[in-house]
Order: C-alpha cells, then sequence, then structure tokens
C-alpha cells in the first residue's frame, strides 16, 4: 500500500515538474507547480514528517504560488514565442550537464551513502517522528537563534519587496 | 519491493534535474523562478529523507528554513521581475544582460 | 689669549649674523663698520694668540681645544678641535690680515653696488671659513672649512648673478672643487679606516709609528688628499676654473682667489707633511705636478690680454712654485712663498682692481697705458709687487723663491731646477709686460679716470710695504736666522729625518757660498725677464707682433689656453650630459617604464579577453554553477 | 610627579590617532567652512607635534628596548594584539612624521582651493597612517597601516594633482600594491612558521624575531619583504612610479611622499628584513649595495637630464635614497645611523625643496626651469632659503646632508672601499644637478611669466613677489633643522646608539650561532647560496676592496673589525 503510494506520488510528482518546465504558458506551469508540490506534501506525509506536509501544502501551494499567479497576472505576459534560451552552446551544454548532474545523483542515490543503512530506517520510525510537538521543542530550544533570524530575513524580504516595486 | 532511501532520493534527484534543466534553458523568467522552486524542493525531500534514516529532527527543521528563504527569495525575486518588467517591458533573461563589463 | 682663540673665528660669524639679520635695517655704514671691525678684531685676536706661542719655548708651542663632540657612532668619533700651533698660527695671521685690508678696500670698491650687504655677509663668512680651515685640528674640521671656502667661492665668483658667465664660473668652481673634493673626502676615509681617528696629532704620530717609508697604504692617503689640493689649489688637471673665477669681484679674486683660499691645498699638504714624507711617490707626484703646473701656466699667461686672467695664470703658477717646494720637502719654504704670495699677489689684484675702478670695468691690457701719473700710488704699488713676484732683491719674493729654486736645485738637480728658472724668467716677463702695457705708453683708453679714494689706497700701501720688506723675515744671508723656518720647525720636525739630506742644517760652510751664488743667477733671471719686456714693450713695441706672426701657431696654442677647456668640454662635460639624456629619454622612459607599463597593459589585455566571459546573462551564470556543483560532486564520488 | 603622569598617558595612541579625531571633526564640518577646516587641520597637526615633544623628553637613550610601549589584546583568535612602541630608529621619523605634516598643511593653505574639506581629511588620515607604520610592533596591525596609508595618498594625488593625476595615482597604488602583496604573503608564512615551531600563534615583532626559517624559505620570505620596501624606498629599477606620482602629486602630497612614504621602504628594511632574516640580509648585501650604488649614480644621472624642476626633485631622491640603503646595508653602527639620520635629513631637505618648488609653481604656474631666472633679484629672502636647502641637499658640510653622507660613507668604507667611492660620485653629482637648477632659477635675468599671471604680477608689482609670512614661517623651521643636525647631530646620533647597536648584535649573533643549520640545509638539498653565505659571503663581498683594505687589516682598531660584518 505504501509502496503503491509511493509510486503514484512520485510519479505524478515527476511528471508535473516536467510539465512545469516544458509548458509554453506560463500560467499552465504555475498550475502545474502545484500539482508537484501537493504530490510531495504527500510524500513528506509518506515519509512520517507530518508537520513539513502541512507548511508545504500552506507555504508554497499557498503562499509562494498565489505571490506567482499574482505577478503573472499583474504583467500579463503574452506566451513566449520560443520557449528556449538563444544560445545553442547554453542549450547543448546545459542538456549534457543535466543529464551528468542526473547522473551523479542517481547514482548517489541508488549506491547509497556511507552513513546510511536499512537498520537507520527502520529504528527512526518511532511514534514521535516529525510531529508538530517534536519539532517545535527543536525549534524553540536548540535553534531558537536561527529561528529569530529566519523571522528576521522574513521581515527584510517584505520590507526589501516594498521598496523595489515601490514606484518613484 | 519495500521503498528505502533510495527511491526518495531517486526521485529527489530526478526533480532537482528537472529543476535545474527548466533554470538553464527556459527564457521566461517566471518560469526560471518556477524551476528554481523545484530544485528547492527536492532538496526539501533528501533533506526529510535523510532526517527519517537518520532518526534526528535537525533535517525538518532545515527544511522549515529553507521554506522560509524561498519565501523571501520568491517575494523578492518576483519584486525584482516587476520593476524589471516595467523597465524593459520583457520577461525575456535573455535580454536582460546589462550587468556586465 | 690662546684660551680665547675661539674669538678668531666667532667674530667672523657674528659679522655674518649681524649683516643677516640687522643689515638691512641698519644700512651701509653699519654694515661696512661691522664687517671690517669683526675681521680686524680677529685680526687682532691672532696677533695676541701668535705672541703668547711666540714666548713659548718652541716645542711646547701646540695649543689643542675641544670644544664639543660633533660626532660620535660606534668607533667614529670627531671633536671640533681648534689647534693653534705655528704653521696654524702663521696661517691666521695672513689671513685675518690680508682679509681685514682686502675688507676696508672693498667698502671703496663696492660703494655703488647695490648687493652691498649681501658682498660683505659673504666676505665675513668667507673669513670665518678659511679661518676654520686652518684653525682646525682634525680632518674634518678642515674639510668644514675646505668646502665652506668653497662655497663662499661660488657665491661671490657668481656675485653679479645676472651675467650668465659669473655664474656659469661660479659653478664651474664649485664642481671641479668638488671632484678634488671627491679624492679629499676618500682620503679622510682612508685615514679614519687606517688610524681610526681624524685627529691631526694622533695620525700624524700613528703614520710615523705604524707605517714604513714607502708604505702602499700611505702612498694612497697622501695621492687622494693631494687630488683636494689640486681643486682647491688649482692645480693640474683642475685648474680650469681659476681663470674663470676672474668674473668676481676683483677684492674678490685677491682675497680668495690669490692670497688665501687658492692656498689652501698648499696649506693642507704642509700640514699633512707627516703623511707626505712617508711617501716618496706622492712628493714625487706633488713635486712634479708643481713644477709643470708653474711652467704650464706662466706660459699661458706670457700672452693673455685680460689683465685679471694674467694675473689668475700667474696664482696658477705660483701655486704651482709652493707645491714643488712641498714636493722637493721644503714644506717651510712653501708656507714662507704662500705668505710672501699673499702679500704681493693680493697687492696686484687690488692694482688691477683699482684700476679697472679707475677705468669704469675695463680689463683688456691693449686698452689701457700711461696710467703712472694718473694714478701714481696704484702705479709704485703694482711696480713693488712686480718687482717681488719677479724675484729680485730685497722685495719679499725674492726671499721665498729663490730658496724654493736652491732647495730644488739641492734635491731634485739641475733639471728640475732649469724648468723652475724658465718658469721665473716667464713670470718676470709677463708681470713686467703687464706694467709696461698697463702703467707706461701712451694711453689708449678714452674717458675719465676716477682717483681711487682713500679707502682703496690705504690697504694698497699697507700691502706695498709689507711685499717689500715681508720677505725679511726669512733672509738667513742678511740676518743668519731665518725666522719663519724655526717659527715653522716644531711642526716640520718630523720632516728631516725623511727628506734625502743635504739640509741647510747639515753642512753650513760651503752651501752658504753656492746658495749666495745661485741667488745672484736667480736675481739675474728675473732682470732678464723684465729686460726682454721693456724691450718687447716699450723700446720696440712692433716686436710683440712680430713673434706672434712667425709662431702663429705656437701663439694660438698659448692664447687659447692649451685648448684644455675645450678638451675637457668634449671629454667630459658634452659626453656627460648627453649620456644622461640618454639615460632618461632610453632607459628610464623607455625600458625600465616601459616594463612597467608593459605589465600594465598585458593584464589589461588579458582583462579585455577574459572579461567576455562575463556575458550579463543570469543563465550563463547559472550554468557555471552547475558546472561547479557538479566538479564537486565527482569529486567526493571518486575520491 | 610629571614623568609618572606622563607615563600613564598612553602617548603613542594619543600621537598615532589625534589626527584621526581631527578627521573626525572635519569630516562633521560643512564644506563650505574653507577655514575653520584649515583651521582644525593646522591646530590638530601643531597639537600632535606637541605631543611629540614628551616623547622626545621622556626617551631613555640608554636602553635598547623598545619604550612607550602599550600592549593590548585586539584580535585573539590569531594571537594579533594592539602592540606600539618606539626605539630609537623610529623616534625621529615619528616626529618628523608630525612636523611635515605641519608644514604641509600650512603650504596647502592657499594653494588647495577646491574640496578643501575632504583634503584636510586626507592629509590627516595619512598622518595617522604614516605614523601608525613606524609605532607598529605587530605585523598585522604594521600591515594595516602600511596599507591603509596608501588610500588618503591616493585621492591626494588622484584628486588634487596635476593634468596626469589619475595616471600617476594608479601607477602610485597599484606599484605599491602589488610589492605590499607580496609581503602578506611572506607575513602569513612567517606566523605559521612561528607557529610550527612554537605552537603559538602570535603577529608579535618581537616574538617573531630570532624565528628559526629553513634556509629556502628564508630567502623567499626575505624577496617578498625586499621587494615591497625596494619598491616604496625606491631602489633601482623600482623607481618609475616615483617621479610621475611627485610631479603629479599637489605640494603637499609631494612633501608628505618624499619626506615620509619612502623612509617607511628603508625603515621597513632596518626594522623586519635585517632582524627577521638576518643570514639572508646579509647574503645580500653586495647585491644590494650594488642595486644601492646604481640607484645613488642613475638617479643623480637622471636628474641632471632634467628640464622639469620636480622631476629633477624627484630624481634626486632617487639617489639620496640610494645613499640611506648603502649606509643600513654597511651594517656597522656608522653605515646604520648614518642611514637614519639620512632618512631624516631626507625628509627635510627633499621636503623643503618640494614645498619650494611648490611656491615657485604658486606664483608662475609652471615648474619648467627656462620659465624661471633671475629670481634671485626678485626673491631675495626666498632666495636666501633656496640656498641653503640647496646646499644641504648636496651635504654641505655643517649641514644636515652632510652629517648623514658622510657617516653612510664611513660606514661603507669600512665595508668595502670601492662601494663608497662609488657612491661619493654621487656626492659630485649631486652638486652638478642641484647647482645646475639653481641657476636656471634664480640666475640670470628676471624674466616674468604672461598671460593670467599678469594680473597678479599687477596686485604684486612681478609674478614673483618674495615669500611672505606664512612661508617664512614654513621654512624657518626647515632651517634650523637644517643647521642643528649639521652642527649637532650628536644629539640625534645618541639617541639611536642603543637600539642601532641592538639591532646590528642581533644580525650579528644570527650569523655567528648555528653552525648546525648548514648541515641541515645541506641535507635538505637548499641551494649553494645559503652554505656561501656561512662560509665564503664575506669574502665576496670584501674581495673588491683588495690592495688598500689589506694593509688596512693590519693597523685596523679591533672594534673595526666586529665592525666588517662579524664573521
Amino acid at each position: 500500500m505504501t509502496a503503491l503510494l509511493f509510486f503514484v506520488c512520485s510519479l505524478v510528482a515527476i511528471a508535473s515538474a516536467a510539465l512545469v518546465v516544458s509548458r509554453k504558458n506560463p500560467v499552465h506551469s504555475v498550475l502545474f507547480l502545484i500539482v508537484c508540490l501537493l504530490s510531495v506534501a504527500l510524500l513528506f506525509l509518506l515519509l512520517g514528517a507530518q508537520f513539513i506536509a502541512a507548511l508545504q501544502v500552506i507555504v508554497y501551494a499557498g503562499a509562494i504560488v498565489v505571490l506567482f499567479v499574482f505577478v503573472l497576472m499583474l504583467l500579463n505576459v503574452k506566451k513566449e514565442t520560443v520557449t528556449l534560451h538563444s544560445s545553442t552552446v547554453q542549450k547543448l551544454g546545459a542538456v549534457i550537464l543535466v543529464i551528468v548532474l542526473l547522473m551523479e545523483a542517481l547514482f548517489v542515490a541508488v549506491m547509497g551513502v556511507g552513513w546510511l543503512s536499512k537498520e537507520a530506517w527502520i529504528a527512526a520510525s518511532g511514534i514521535s517522528f516529525g510531529t508538530v510537538q517534536s519539532i517545535g521543542r527543536e525549534l524553540f530550544t536548540r535553534y531558537l537563534f536561527q529561528f529569530e533570524v529566519a523571522s528576521v530575513l522574513l521581515l527584510v524580504a517584505i520590507v526589501g519587496a516594498i521598496a523595489i516595486t515601490k514606484k518613484r | 519491493m519495500p521503498v528505502g532511501v533510495s527511491h526518495y532520493l531517486a526521485v529527489s534527484a530526478v526533480i532537482f534535474a528537472v529543476g535545474v534543466a527548466g533554470v538553464l534553458l527556459r527564457r521566461n523568467i517566471l518560469v526560471v523562478l518556477m524551476s528554481i522552486e523545484l530544485m528547492l524542493n527536492a532538496a526539501n525531500l533528501a533533506f526529510v529523507t535523510f532526517s527519517r534514516a537518520s532518526g534526528a529532527v535537525g533535517g525538518q527543521i532545515v527544511v522549515l528554513f529553507v521554506m522560509t528563504v524561498a519565501a523571501a527569495e520568491v517575494a523578492v525575486g518576483l519584486a525584482i521581475v516587476l520593476i524589471a518588467f516595467r523597465a524593459r517591458e520583457t520577461t525575456d533573461v535573455d535580454e536582460m544582460n546589462v550587468m556586465k563589463w | 689669549m690662546l684660551e680665547h682663540a675661539w674669538l678668531i673665528l666667532a667674530l667672523p660669524l657674528a659679522g655674518v649674523a649681524g649683516n643677516i639679520f640687522l643689515g638691512g635695517r641698519l644700512g651701509r655704514r653699519f654694515v661696512s663698520a661691522l664687517s671690517c671691525g669683526v675681521v680686524g678684531l680677529s685680526f687682532v685676536v691672532s696677533v695676541a694668540c701668535f705672541l703668547e706661542l711666540l714666548a713659548m719655548q718652541p716645542a711646547q708651542r701646540h695649543f689643542e681645544r675641544h670644544i664639543f663632540t660633533w660626532f660620535l657612532s660606534g668607533s667614529f668619533k670627531v671633536e671640533g678641535t681648534l689647534l693653534l700651533d705655528p704653521l696654524s698660527v702663521l696661517m691666521t695671521l695672513v689671513v685675518s690680515g690680508v682679509a681685514f685690508l682686502i675688507h676696508v678696500y672693498s667698502t671703496g670698491y663696492m660703494a655703488g653696488d647695490s648687493g652691498y650687504r649681501r658682498y660683505f655677509t659673504y666676505l665675513n663668512l668667507f673669513t670665518f671659513s678659511m679661518l676654520t680651515l686652518v684653525l682646525g685640528g682634525n680632518f674634518l674640521v678642515l674639510y668644514v672649512g675646505w668646502e665652506a671656502v668653497g662655497l663662499c667661492s661660488y657665491l661671490l665668483i657668481g656675485f653679479w648673478f645676472q651675467k650668465k658667465p659669473a655664474a656659469d664660473a661660479g659653478r664651474k668652481a664649485f664642481i671641479v672643487n668638488r671632484i678634488g673634493d671627491f679624492g679629499f673626502a676618500l682620503g679622510i676615509l682612508l685615514i679614519f679606516r687606517t688610524f681610526g681617528t681624524l685627529e691631526f696629532g694622533e695620525v700624524f704620530s700613528g703614520a710615523e709609528r705604524l707605517f714604513p717609508s714607502g708604505s702602499t697604504l700611505i702612498t694612497g692617503i697622501a695621492l687622494l688628499l693631494f687630488a683636494g689640493a689640486t681643486g682647491k689649489s688649482a692645480q693640474i688637471p683642475l685648474y680650469t676654473w681659476l681663470p674663470d673665477a676672474m668674473e668676481g669681484p676683483t677684492p674678490v679674486s685677491a682675497l680668495i682667489h690669490a692670497a688665501t683660499m687658492v692656498t689652501a691645498g698648499v696649506y693642507m699638504v704642509a700640514r699633512c707633511s707627516a703623511l707626505f714624507v712617508l711617501s716618496p711617490l706622492a712628493l714625487a707626484v706633488v713635486a712634479i705636478v708643481g713644477l709643470a703646473t708653474a711652467v704650464y701656466a706662466a706660459s699661458i699667461g706670457l700672452v693673455q690680454n685680460d689683465l685679471k686672467r694674467v694675473l689668475a695664470y700667474s696664482t696658477i703658477s705660483q701655486l704651482g712654485y709652493m707645491f714643488l717646494a712641498c714636493g722637493v720637502g721644503a714644506f717651510a719654504v712653501g708656507i714662507f712663498h704662500l705668505m710672501t704670495h699673499a702679500f704681493f699677489k693680493a697687492l696686484l689684484f687690488l692694482v688691477a682692481g683699482a684700476v679697472i675702478h679707475a677705468l669704469a670695468g675695463e680689463q683688456d691690457i691693449t686698452k689701457m697705458g700711461g696710467l703712472r701719473s694718473k694714478l701714481p700710488v696704484s702705479y709704485w704699488s703694482f711696480l713693488i709687487a712686480a718687482l717681488a713676484i719677479a724675484g729680485v732683491f730685497p722685495f719679499a719674493g725674492f726671499f721665498s723663491k729663490d730658496e724654493i729654486l736652491w732647495e730644488t736645485l739641492l734635491r731634485r738637480g739641475p733639471l728640475v731646477w732649469a724648468l723652475g728658472a724658465v718658469g721665473a724668467l716667464m713670470t718676470a716677463f709677463y708681470m713686467f709686460r703687464l706694467l709696461f702695457l698697463v702703467f707706461h705708453g701712451t694711453a689708449r683708453h678714452e674717458g675719465h679716470v676716477h682717483a681711487p679714494p682713500f679707502s682703496i689706497k690705504l690697504p694698497l700701501v699697507c700691502l706695498a710695504v709689507l711685499s717689500a720688506v715681508g720677505g725679511l723675515v726669512g733672509a738667513p744671508l742678511l740676518f743668519g736666522r731665518h725666522f719663519v723656518k724655526e717659527f715653522l720647525s716644531p711642526v716640520f720636525r718630523h720632516v728631516n729625518g725623511h727628506v734625502a739630506a743635504g739640509t741647510h742644517e747639515a753642512g753650513a760652510g760651503h752651501f752658504v757660498v753656492s746658495e749666495l751664488s745661485m741667488a745672484v743667477v736667480s736675481v739675474s733671471i728675473a732682470v732678464l725677464g723684465i729686460v726682454l719686456a721693456y724691450r718687447f714693450y716699450v723700446i720696440s713695441p712692433d716686436v710683440p707682433q712680430r713673434l706672434k706672426e712667425r709662431f702663429a701657431r705656437l701663439y694660438s696654442i698659448l692664447f687659447n689656453k692649451y685648448y684644455v677647456d675645450e678638451i675637457y668640454d668634449t671629454l667630459f662635460v658634452r659626453p656627460l650630459v648627453s649620456f644622461a639624456t640618454a639615460l632618461w629619454r632610453h632607459v628610464d622612459a623607455l625600458i625600465i617604464d616601459g616594463a612597467v607599463n608593459g605589465s600594465a597593459f598585458l593584464v589589461e589585455t588579458a582583462s579585455k579577453v577574459s572579461r567576455r566571459l562575463q556575458t550579463g546573462g543570469v543563465q550563463n551564470y547559472a550554468l557555471s554553477i552547475v558546472v561547479g556543483a557538479i566538479a564537486i560532486l565527482a569529486f567526493w564520488l571518486l575520491r | 610627579m610629571t614623568g609618572e603622569v606622563m607615563s600613564q598617558v598612553p602617548l603613542i595612541t594619543v600621537v598615532t590617532f589625534l589626527p584621526l579625531l581631527g578627521a573626525f571633526l572635519i569630516a562633521l564640518t560643512n564644506p563650505g567652512r574653507v577655514r575653520f577646516i584649515r583651521t582644525v587641520a593646522l591646530v590638530t597637526a601643531l597639537v600632535d607635534f606637541a605631543v611629540c615633544v614628551p616623547l622626545l623628553a621622556g626617551f631613555d637613550v640608554s636602553t635598547p628596548s623598545v619604550q612607550f610601549v602599550e600592549k593590548h589584546a585586539w584580535i585573539d583568535a590569531i594571537g594579533s594584539s594592539y602592540h606600539v612602541g618606539i626605539d630609537g630608529i623610529s623616534l625621529f621619523l615619528v616626529i618628523l612624521t608630525s612636523f611635515l605634516t605641519v608644514l604641509s598643511i600650512g603650504a596647502s593653505w592657499t594653494s588647495i582651493t577646491h574640496r578643501v574639506k575632504g583634503f584636510m581629511v586626507s592629509m590627516l588620515i595619512l598622518e595617522t597612517g604614516m605614523i601608525g607604520v613606524f609605532v607598529s610592533l605587530d605585523l598585522l596591525l604594521f600591515y594595516i597601516f602600511w596599507e591603509a596609508m596608501l588610500i588618503p595618498m591616493y585621492l591626494i594625488i588622484g584628486v588634487w594633482g596635476g593634468p596626469q593625476r589619475i595616471y600617476a595615482a594608479v601607477k602610485f597604488i597599484l606599484y605599491t600594491l602589488a610589492g605590499s602583496l607580496l609581503m602578506l604573503v611572506a607575513i602569513l608564512a612567517l606566523f605559521f612558521i612561528h607557529h610550527g615551531n612554537t605552537g603559538e600563534y602570535t603577529f608579535d615583532l618581537l616574538k617573531l624575531y630570532g624565528t628559526a626559517i629553513p634556509g629556502g624559505v628564508e630567502l623567499w620570505l626575505f624577496l617578498a619583504f625586499f621587494l615591497s620596501f625596494a619598491i616604496k624606498v625606491p631602489m633601482f629599477p623600482f623607481h618609475t612610479w616615483l617621479p610621475d606620482a611627485h610631479v603629479e602629486a599637489p605640494t603637499a602630497g609631494s612633501v608628505l611622499l618624499a619626506g615620509i612614504l619612502l623612509k617607511m621602504g628603508t625603515y621597513g628594511f632596518l626594522r623586519f628584513c635585517l632582524p627577521l632574516f638576518p643570514r639572508v640580509s646579509l647574503q645580500a648585501v653586495p647585491a644590494i649595495a650594488i642595486l644601492a650604488i646604481i640607484g645613488i649614480i642613475y638617479g643623480a644621472l637622471v636628474a641632471l637630464a632634467q628640464r622639469d624642476v620636480k622631476k629633477l626633485v624627484a630624481y634626486s631622491s632617487v639617489s639620496h635614497l640610494g645613499f640611506v640603503m648603502l649606509g643600513l646595508f654597511a651594517l656597522n653602527t656608522q653605515g646604520v645611523e648614518g642611514g637614519i639620520l639620512q632618512m631624516v635629513n631626507h625628509g627635510i631637505s627633499t621636503g623643503a625643496l618640494f614645498l619650494i618648488v611648490g611656491m615657485l609653481y604658486d606664483r608662475r604656474h609652471s615648474r619648467m626651469m627656462e620659465d624661471f631666472g633671475g629670481l634671485w633679484k626678485r626673491m631675495p629672502v626666498f632666495a636666501g632659503f633656496f640656498l641653503i636647502v640647496t646646499l644641504s641637499s648636496i651635504a654641505l658640510p655643517g649641514l644636515n646632508g652632510f652629517a648623514g653622507e658622510f657617516l653612510i660613507l664611513v660606514g661603507a668604507f669600512m665595508k668595502n672601499a670601492v662601494f663608497a667611492a662609488a657612491a661619493a660620485v654621487g656626492i659630485i653629482l649631486s652638486a652638478v644637478y642641484m647647482l645646475w637648477m639653481f641657476q636656471k632659477v634664480m640666475f640670470g635675468e628676471p624674466r616674468d611669466g604672461d598671460g593670467e599671471e599678469q594680473s597678479a604680477a599687477q596686485k604684486h608689482g612681478s609674478v614673483f613677489f618674495d615669500i611672505g609670512a606664512r612661508e617664512r614661517w614654513i621654512l624657518v623651521p626647515i632651517v634650523v633643522l637644517i643647521f642643528w643636525i649639521g652642527v649637532w647631530p650628536g644629539f640625534f646620533l645618541s639617541r639611536m646608539h642603543a637600539s642601532v647597536d641592538a639591532l646590528l648584535e642581533t644580525v650579528r649573533n644570527a650569523n655567528a650561532a648555528p653552525v648546525e643549520s648548514v648541515e641541515e640545509a645541506a641535507s635538505r638539498g637548499l641551494p649553494t647560496l645559503t652554505r656561501q653565505l656561512m662560509h665564503g659571503g664575506e669574502e665576496d663581498s670584501e674581495g673588491a676592496s683588495q690592495g688598500a683594505s689589506q694593509e688596512v687589516a693590519s693597523a685596523m682598531e679591533p672594534d673595526t673589525q666586529a665592525d666588517e660584518g662579524g664573521e
């Protein structure tokens, strides 16, 4: 059951990601982005990270994508006539590099990395993993300072965004 | 067939690669930004996977921060896109190359 | 009074300060009074010191005073030392005495000049420097005076700086002197390295103690010192500045370029006699250079037409005699001649100045003549001086010059003597040529002849008296005693041991006879010169013209001073200037700076090429980020 | 009582940072208040100079150790501290700096009319940087001052300079930066070598003295420092930035450039190269001496070819600094003390020459000799000052130049007679070019300018009106110093003795001590250079003097032999 769910979700995620990149109309891209993000959220759930899954839906699918949509509507861009980059070198290089990068990453994923093992996977599947409680405790004790910094970062981003777009 | 670390990582890798391809190849700056979101998401997936594998919550905390950064990045990034569009009436990355010698 | 010997130096220095700070406000009368006064007082102090020294036992006539420590660095220690011994006191007397007279003379001569205060400031400064030179008790203090008189000479030659020849001559004098000083300075360094001190007493006693006669090191030192002396005292090959120095005011020529400064070289050689006697080679060089200069300069003097230049060449020639005396080991005689020369040559210049003054600046002797009746004081003074320099008994020059020739004959043989005698003949000839052309015959000039004021006449008379009788202090045949020699003997006591035997003290009797006969010979030579001049320029004035046409080439060589200035110019001056220019334009600007700018150009070119990578396209950058990511990952995997 | 109070005041810090305070004050001022800005700058510089007086008065001549030391923790993590102090070597350079800054600000009073605020701020920051270089006893601190001081100088040349100012400023800063970056690398290398030897991370200079450095590495480190300092000095053939910078800089910039900045190079050799790398330094003596002599003669010859007064003075600096280098690398008391004295002398004399050229430029707006002539008649007071400065520059005995150059010659002569003789040629040449310049400018018939200068001419009767009270008061202290140093150099020398002797002792001991390091070097297969140094280096440098020196050896005093280099 879990395996089936995993395969379905991951296939949807990959497919929609590919569509995000390949659609000519950016509005379509945004819609497929939502699909992709939601399926990744499902994957999070499968991994037992409920809180992150919830955040994924709220922050990404909610806030960020809405932002994209707003901007798209604001700009009212017409469809691209040419989708791809103009330089041949860039195109060719990008394709080759992406393939190489993918190979490398898959190699890592499949062959594994030294410190990961099946045992670790099983042992860690406790009940408290990924709950709001466990993350909250960590976040407000050990990572409190980083948390505060993150909040400042957001504040700066808000101010910055306003300042940049302000019409003079 | 049990689903393991490798599977999740593989999915993460593929999504990441797709994101990279988007960043490198697309000309519409909005799509490029979306591709960046894809890459960040792929990274998040890998983090959660590692967190799950190691049993430590730290990985998920990082994801939280990544999301924060992503939100900030999109906010600022889209703001820049907005004024760039205002100035040059285009969202084409290729045409935004004045920042050079 | 010896305790207060520093006053001799302090007074002229106070004069300098007074002229600079007060002279402008208080006017000319103050300047004249102050300048003459301080030098006069300085002379009085010198006399007092001299008398006090004279009252002592001959062996104890030596007074040294360390005023302050000048340098102290490691083993290098130099004191500001004043030294009063017979030699320096004698020099002090001559310098301050002549300087005083010339100060007085200058108040008349320079009366109309706009640079009156500046002139007297320099003159006081010169007196101070020259006295420092003679009173200095070690080589470095001597060197201070040495360079400082050079500076004053520079300033006074170029006193009328608006005239380019004057400014050029001043610079030439300073630079040529610097070349000599280069040797002098190296000599001082070598002395310090050898003896570890620069105090005269320690160096000389050290030299006697540590080094055998003929030591290479001492020869080196002596020759280097002598190089300095050739510069200052205008000997071959560095004499060329002195004739040009005549661009300065005439009293300056009298004081600096005849009586005092140019004799500093002789003084220095005499002062270092302890070193020179240890080196026969160096002595020989001194003698040869002196002799050569004496004859050479006299030969040029025969045909020059500029009154002051004839006197300048005469000075060079006489200085040559002094060096000849030193070179044969008769240092006391050299100093004696220095003294008498100071009297009669200063007098000659002052008369020349009076004549030039009277004729409103005319210096060409072919345009003078017949001045005897118009300027009687000048005429008689000049006559006395000319007789003195020609060496006619009993005038001052006779005693000193005769003695030089006598010593030369005694120690270097007849050939050297004969050359010296030829020089003496020429001296007598050109001096009387001047006398006849300037004062006798018919007037060849136009305009009014200005009568000289009292301030000009007074020094002339004083010096005329000295030129007439000044030689008597060194007349053994008349008085049985040679006062100068006796007085100086403590300073030169080490000389006799080294220089070849055959001195006065050695054999009494028959030397007296032959010295007497030689004296007769040298007087006859002088008279011959005078007679020749009389025949050429009074009896049959067309003879010189005929000779000039007959020996046209010789004449032009002599008239153009053997073309030495031109030779130096082509050999040294021009090449130096063009070399310097080439160095600047080609080596500095082209090669060295070219290399610097070239490397800058390289960097610029490289950056022009490489900045093409900076496309401004954000995706190009992303591409390279990916390349980096792949590389890192690959490295990590393949590790 | 006062002594106690004195010792509690951090004098060095005050001297160093007071100008910065003044600069800060000026920075807060309205740029339009020009008079106020100038006054503040001048007062700051004067007060700073006044603070140097207790420094001089309280200086203990008997000890070689560093005095007025202040040491505070700064960057603990890498063992760098705020460590400052002065000894006999740096004392006069610090005083000279504050002295010349006062004069430079005075000289800029009327000649700088635009952006006065920025200029004065730059001047004061420059002063802080320069003094900081001389008082730092921590390598990192030193390096920071060393670089920081470039920036205001760059601005002074580049903003207030002549027509070619940008070229000159860029050349100046790039050239010096190129050298100092190599020095930074060497400093780091030294830092790590010291850590390797002792396990302690420190930039403290006094602790780094005597660090045992492997032979081959020592050479490279020495070369890195050498290049940096040689460019600054500047030694032949690294001198070409100097004429450009000098000619283009405003008067005050030239004065400080010649007076102080060049001394940093020679000071660096003395403070860093010699004690940090004593063995290679000794080995490098012949090479450096030859470069120095080439510099002396070359600089003088090129100066001879100049028509531009300022350029002539600039090239004469190359010549004079050659003397300093020769003295320092004679490695005996006379040479080093003469070298230090000559640094001060050159600062005074050449600084004064630039001030004088600046005064001429203010009047005629030209630096070409042919535009002048006969000035003695128009400006007699100025002529007197100019004459004294000229004479000081050509080392007339009794003036300061002689005291320094003669000591240098003594030192060099003890080391090698031929070197000294070659260097002495420079003294002849200096007379040639300086007097030529003097004659061109001051002698002859007066010549007046035309065009724009005529308005000034009508006001004063001539373009060349004589110097006024301000200019006189700038030149008077210089002349006083010229005579003071010339007549009584002992005052200055006595304050150097202890430090110089200690320094030479360091070099001597380092070269005498470790015999086994030769074997070490040999076993590591290092270049023969090191071995030559140990056994045959001295013979090489002595070889040239031959003849005279062999005889000399027999008659030489024992201590002069010790001066020969201590082997």
